[in-house]
């Protein structure tokens, strides 16, 4: 769908590429926002920041329907607001209050948002991929048509729960896709270190399905890897594992000083590998969006943020009952 | 109406539910058996057969075989169960929860609380509990009590086989995460079974043996010892409760109280090792809210704080017996 | 002498354990932090700093940062133990004890037990337990109870400074397999602290506080709320025994058993899931050999059957607290 | 060192290939015998039978000292056997006497001897690796030169414990080496569907050590390879794993009827996989060893076993208060 001035075919609709210079653009601002709040106390607990990984999620989370599935990480803020959990809803939550979108039981660390196909942030690492390959097999059994993404991280590609779940979806041709979010550290230990292979896609493609390694900075790359990966999912082609690079923006957890990193390191990345940046150079200079209409969608942005956190702020806590409910169903 | 042993009554539960509901489904190691073999498709059902014809009859969609890799498939159970299916995972022997224990206490377990009530996740974990078999340290154990004490799991323990059919049924119906133990040398007990199916409500404790004088609470394969024990003491004119839970998560509470309410003496019997057990749990109850019915000592019978041995000759000690309950239940007759 | 808290005393204990005998070496996710990176070599010194500089003292080959891969590093630890090290191995967060469980229960545990005697297995595996620092369902718990039904382990948590200290050093000596279990609402509880190494023998509780009219068994951090109801009663002339077991496997039975001998009531305070806790434990233990002295139920005190919510306000309902304490004393006081 | 006869150079000594014929030999004969006593009840339990699989822990542990580990599997004599543990005190231990190595409380799905290295078969699928890990990593921090070894199965390859201690034995370069034993079922499961790569070498390479594919029904070839890899861990050369292909020649246990393999599967693989069947035609045809010679063993073979028999069944049983001893080594 070429439009009308562009150097090259635009490789979505105007309109989606809006959704997702949208959608970027919200979750890195909502770390941001996260950032001023948690210092503000306003967030209890630890949150660790998705900044700067915003084209990863988009990119694969673009593709997908509510009736798809994702599986995320303790960094999983930005995997939710990809995957179209409402912001609102995610600030009371990770502001404890009882109308977020777990009650204020989960939190930063355990957000979930099932009727979107959110199977929920995961305090452990490796957690998810076994989840997701589940939520694959009932698609796979149900035959809807839908596939299941895990995102990991580079340290928690390691954790034994991971290589299984690899196995285990390729044995069963399982629409799932593992992606692999490789920012360069599992807290201050480097994946170069860390990851024996120092190759996750390569590693996961001995386990017999396709891989692939995309720049996690170049949202359009991204896209490109996921669509297909996502189309081999739907169709019945099995699994696929897809390695995106990038840096992480920040510390571990907000508030971690990073020794571990050379001087100087998070400021050039944070300009190099700038998926915002990239995406608005692109567009712009490919003509197929201007920068009239990104801007009206940041001041859109700051407005939702906004009004998140002060609804968020006047939001019930959770009343003291509430400690006792939904242990399970019933009992 | 038919007298059926445990061994016959799981299959044909199992299949009457993935029959009944088409988001049932079985996975584990060699539930079917023969994937990617030459031989017989369906040839090993489940380590001990139990499965055998389930795969002729739901195929290789429903009745999946996995490889070993027990993190990934009762993780992946427990994804599936979350998002619309109603899994039976097969385990095997409960010793390997090991491998896989943190998709269970961490991930299945917790998932509905810590997302607020927002998701429910209907999983059956089927494992074999329990010593007998000289199968070792490692093959043999009774995990009950750090399952039980996981909040967001129920634990089921039959000891019969009209109580496995009924259990079994409810288990797959519930909407909660359930750990179904079976103890090995339960296999071939058997009883009359309807054919029709039913279910049995978990926490609802079985009086097995009814009398005045002393309780005796006892789980799984430790119910048939206590019968015999009880049927032994009414011969000399004691009288004593069995009680067997069924469920130690939900756990029957008010039956356990009301029946040490009447006798004033309690005796345990769990097989599985003494610290922080179930015997443990249910001794502290009555010791809070039935303290002032006891007339003696709560007595506890279990296995001995070590791991299972080998030798048969210590294997047999190491399992309670007839004796050492017996002795238990004199104790707290004499005081 | 000097006043020291126990975030200090760690890394210091380690350290001198280190310098003492060459086969000790600590093993963990960053317990040095900054390999192959391309900043500071001594980043993090574990998740809390507690190993600061040890990787400068003792080198990479002794202070080894370990990928995200439990299984793989407590067993190879379990593993280095039993062929001649004495490692000392960082599990950082006890829920991620899910991920390596089987390397923790079904072999090292069991080795000594399966292998007729003939290894030892020197390991210590630290762990941060507890709830209070917001963190939600899968890094608050408290999973001392299934750790100590484990025959073959040994289960260390400490209240205090000087205590952490003495343990530490007695489990890095010991010969078995030791849980060290640190509550991170401890981390700056200060107190005096020898500067030279002294041993705490296992199996050996504490009087944190003493009196005649009633025995509080308290754990961990819940010690110091028991001591401080215990202060409190004393001002309405209510004397208390406080008990630190300061392990729970093995379990000083008796000081449990003398002072209930002499106050006939009992409660027990314990951070962990009500199930088949340490608090049930305990209660049964008294409940059968104390019983004739007991003048009153068992109350425990412990976190309710649920998963630890997020929450604040629901997280400091969910821990223990000082009214919860007085009211279970209270209630045991006029029964 | 080339015998004079010989039409090749023979890769080691006589005495040596005598030696190692001789445990092979001793492997299959202990096997075929615990089937017997097995079935006269003299076992208590359930076995599994490495009869077939000879020449790969003969091949491998030929090079290893008792300074040396293993780690070993539910399906251990073998690798007993070839660690130099003594054969009648295995005996003892799998009929569950006091006097047997583990004093009657491991059998044979918990045997060891520390003392020849031998950490013990395991009941648990992948619960070797890990400690074998460990015990390489003994070896370097001791500076020994040691190597350990963990074999594993087809099935069990697919076990998380098992890619996690690859990866962690590489990032720590350790003396570690991976024997895999692909007999092609995992119980009732063939390899070719539980390992989705289908390839249990090249997923091992992708961890990044050297990974080679070997005949298991060749014990020169294992010897060959194994050489290689046990060199290169005790020069400091990090870790190697093997694959190593042969079949079952029994069931998954002891009495297992085998439905799922295809008729007259086992029979043949017994002619054309039969490890000492090929060791003996290779060392006669090149007169490297000499028909009598081996008979000579065989005999003696015959008189160990039947005294290892007879000296076990009357070997006496544990005293009850064993049950209590050894939970600790103080408490
Ligand atoms: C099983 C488990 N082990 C360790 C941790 C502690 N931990 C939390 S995040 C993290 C690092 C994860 O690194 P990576 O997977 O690269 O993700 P990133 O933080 O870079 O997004 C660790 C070690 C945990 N939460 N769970
Ligand atoms: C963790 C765990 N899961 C499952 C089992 C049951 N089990 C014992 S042996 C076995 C098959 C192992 O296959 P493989 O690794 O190929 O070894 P082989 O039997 O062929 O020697 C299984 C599934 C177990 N003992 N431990
Ligand atoms: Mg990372
Ligand atoms: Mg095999």
């Amino acid at each position: 769908m070429a439009s009308r001035n562009s150097k090259t075919n635009a490789p979505m609709s105007k309109a989606d590429m809006l959704a997702n210079y949208r959608t970027m653009k919200t979750i890195r601002e909502f770390e941001w926002r996260m950032i001023k709040e948690f210092e503000a106390g306003n967030i209890p607990g630890f949150i660790h920041s998705y900044d700067g990984q915003e084209a990863i999620a988009t990119g694969v989370c673009s593709h997908l329907l509510d009736t798809d599935f994702i599986g995320s990480t303790h960094r999983g803020h930005g995997h939710c607001i990809a995957k179209g959990c409402a912001v609102p809803d995610m600030m009371k939550e990770i502001m404890a209050r009882s109308t977020g979108l777990c009650n204020g039981k989960g939190g930063s660390m355990h957000i979930a948002d099932f009727s979107k196909g959110m199977l929920g942030a995961n305090a452990i690492v490796g957690g998810a991929p076994p989840l997701c390959v589940g939520a694959a097999l009932t698609a796979k059994s149900k035959n809807t048509g839908g596939v299941s993404v895990s995102f990991t991280g580079d340290g928690a590609s390691n954790q034994g729960t991971v290589f299984e779940s690899m196995n285990l979806a390729v044995v069963l041709q399982l629409p799932a896709i593992f992606v692999y979010e490789n920012n360069g550290y599992g807290e201050a230990t480097s994946a170069a270190y860390a990851v024996g292979s120092k190759d996750i896609a390569s590693r996961a493609a001995a386990f017999g399905m396709p891989a692939v390694k995309v720049d996690g900075a170049d949202f359009f790359a991204v896209y490109a890897v996921a669509r297909e990966a996502v189309e081999r999912g739907r169709k019945g082609g099995g699994p696929t594992a897809i390695e995106a690079s990038i840096t992480r923006f920040g510390g571990h957890f907000v508030g971690d000083p990073q020794l571990y990193r050379a001087d100087g390191e998070v400021e050039t990345y944070r300009q190099e590998l700038n998926c915002l940046k990239n995406f608005i150079d692109r567009v712009c200079a490919e003509k197929w969006l201007t920068l009239k209409a990104l801007k009206s969608i940041d001041s859109e942005i700051q407005i939702l943020l906004d009004n998140s956190v002060a609804g968020a702020l006047s939001a019930p806590h959770p009343k003291p009952e509430e400690l006792y409910e939904n242990v399970y169903r019933s009992y | 109406m038919s007298i059926k042993t445990i061994r016959e009554v799981i299959g044909e539960t199992l299949s009457a539910e993935m029959r009944r509901d088409s988001d049932v489904l079985l996975m584990g190691e060699d539930v079917a058996g023969g994937a990617g073999c030459s031989g017989e498709d369906d040839a090993f059902g489940g380590a001990f057969g139990f499965y055998k014809g389930m795969v002729g009859e739901f195929g290789r969609g429903r009745v999946i075989d996995t490889p070993i890799s027990e993190s990934a498939f009762i993780g992946a159970a427990g994804g599936a169960a979350a998002t619309g299916m109603r899994p039976v995972v097969d385990l095997m022997f409960v010793d390997f929860v090991g491998v896989c224990f943190d998709q269970i206490f961490n991930q299945m377990a917790k998932f509905r609380y810590m997302f607020g009530g927002k998701s429910d996740t209907p999983v059956v974990i089927l494992a074999m509990v329990g010593a007998g078999l000289r199968a070792g340290a490692q093959h043999s154990q009774m995990l009950h009590p750090m399952l039980t004490a996981i909040p967001g799991l129920k634990v089921v323990m039959p000891s019969n086989a009209y109580d496995t059919k009924g259990l079994l049924t409810t288990a797959i119906r519930d909407n909660d995460p359930v750990v179904f133990l079976q103890h090995k040398l339960l296999f071939e007990s058997s009883c009359e079974v309807p054919d029709e199916d039913y279910e049995i409500p978990f926490g609802q404790a079985a009086f097995t043996r009814q009398g005045n004088d002393v309780t005796i609470v006892a789980l799984s394969s430790m119910v048939h010892k206590a019968n015999a024990v009880a049927d032994k003491l009414a011969t000399q004119g004691i009288a004593a409760d069995v009680i067997d839970p069924r469920t130690t998560s939900p756990l029957d509470e008010e039956a356990i109280l009301e029946s040490v309410e009447m006798s004033g003496r309690l005796v345990i019997v769990d097989e599985a090792n003494e610290r922080c057990s179930m015997a443990a749990d249910i001794s502290s109850l009555v010791a809070d809210r039935g303290f002032s019915s006891l007339r003696a000592g709560i007595k506890k019978v279990t296995a001995p704080h070590t791991p299972v041995p080998f030798a048969p000759l210590l294997e047999d000690l190491y399992i309670p017996d007839e004796a050492d309950i017996e002795a238990a239940v004199m104790s707290v007759l004499k005081p």
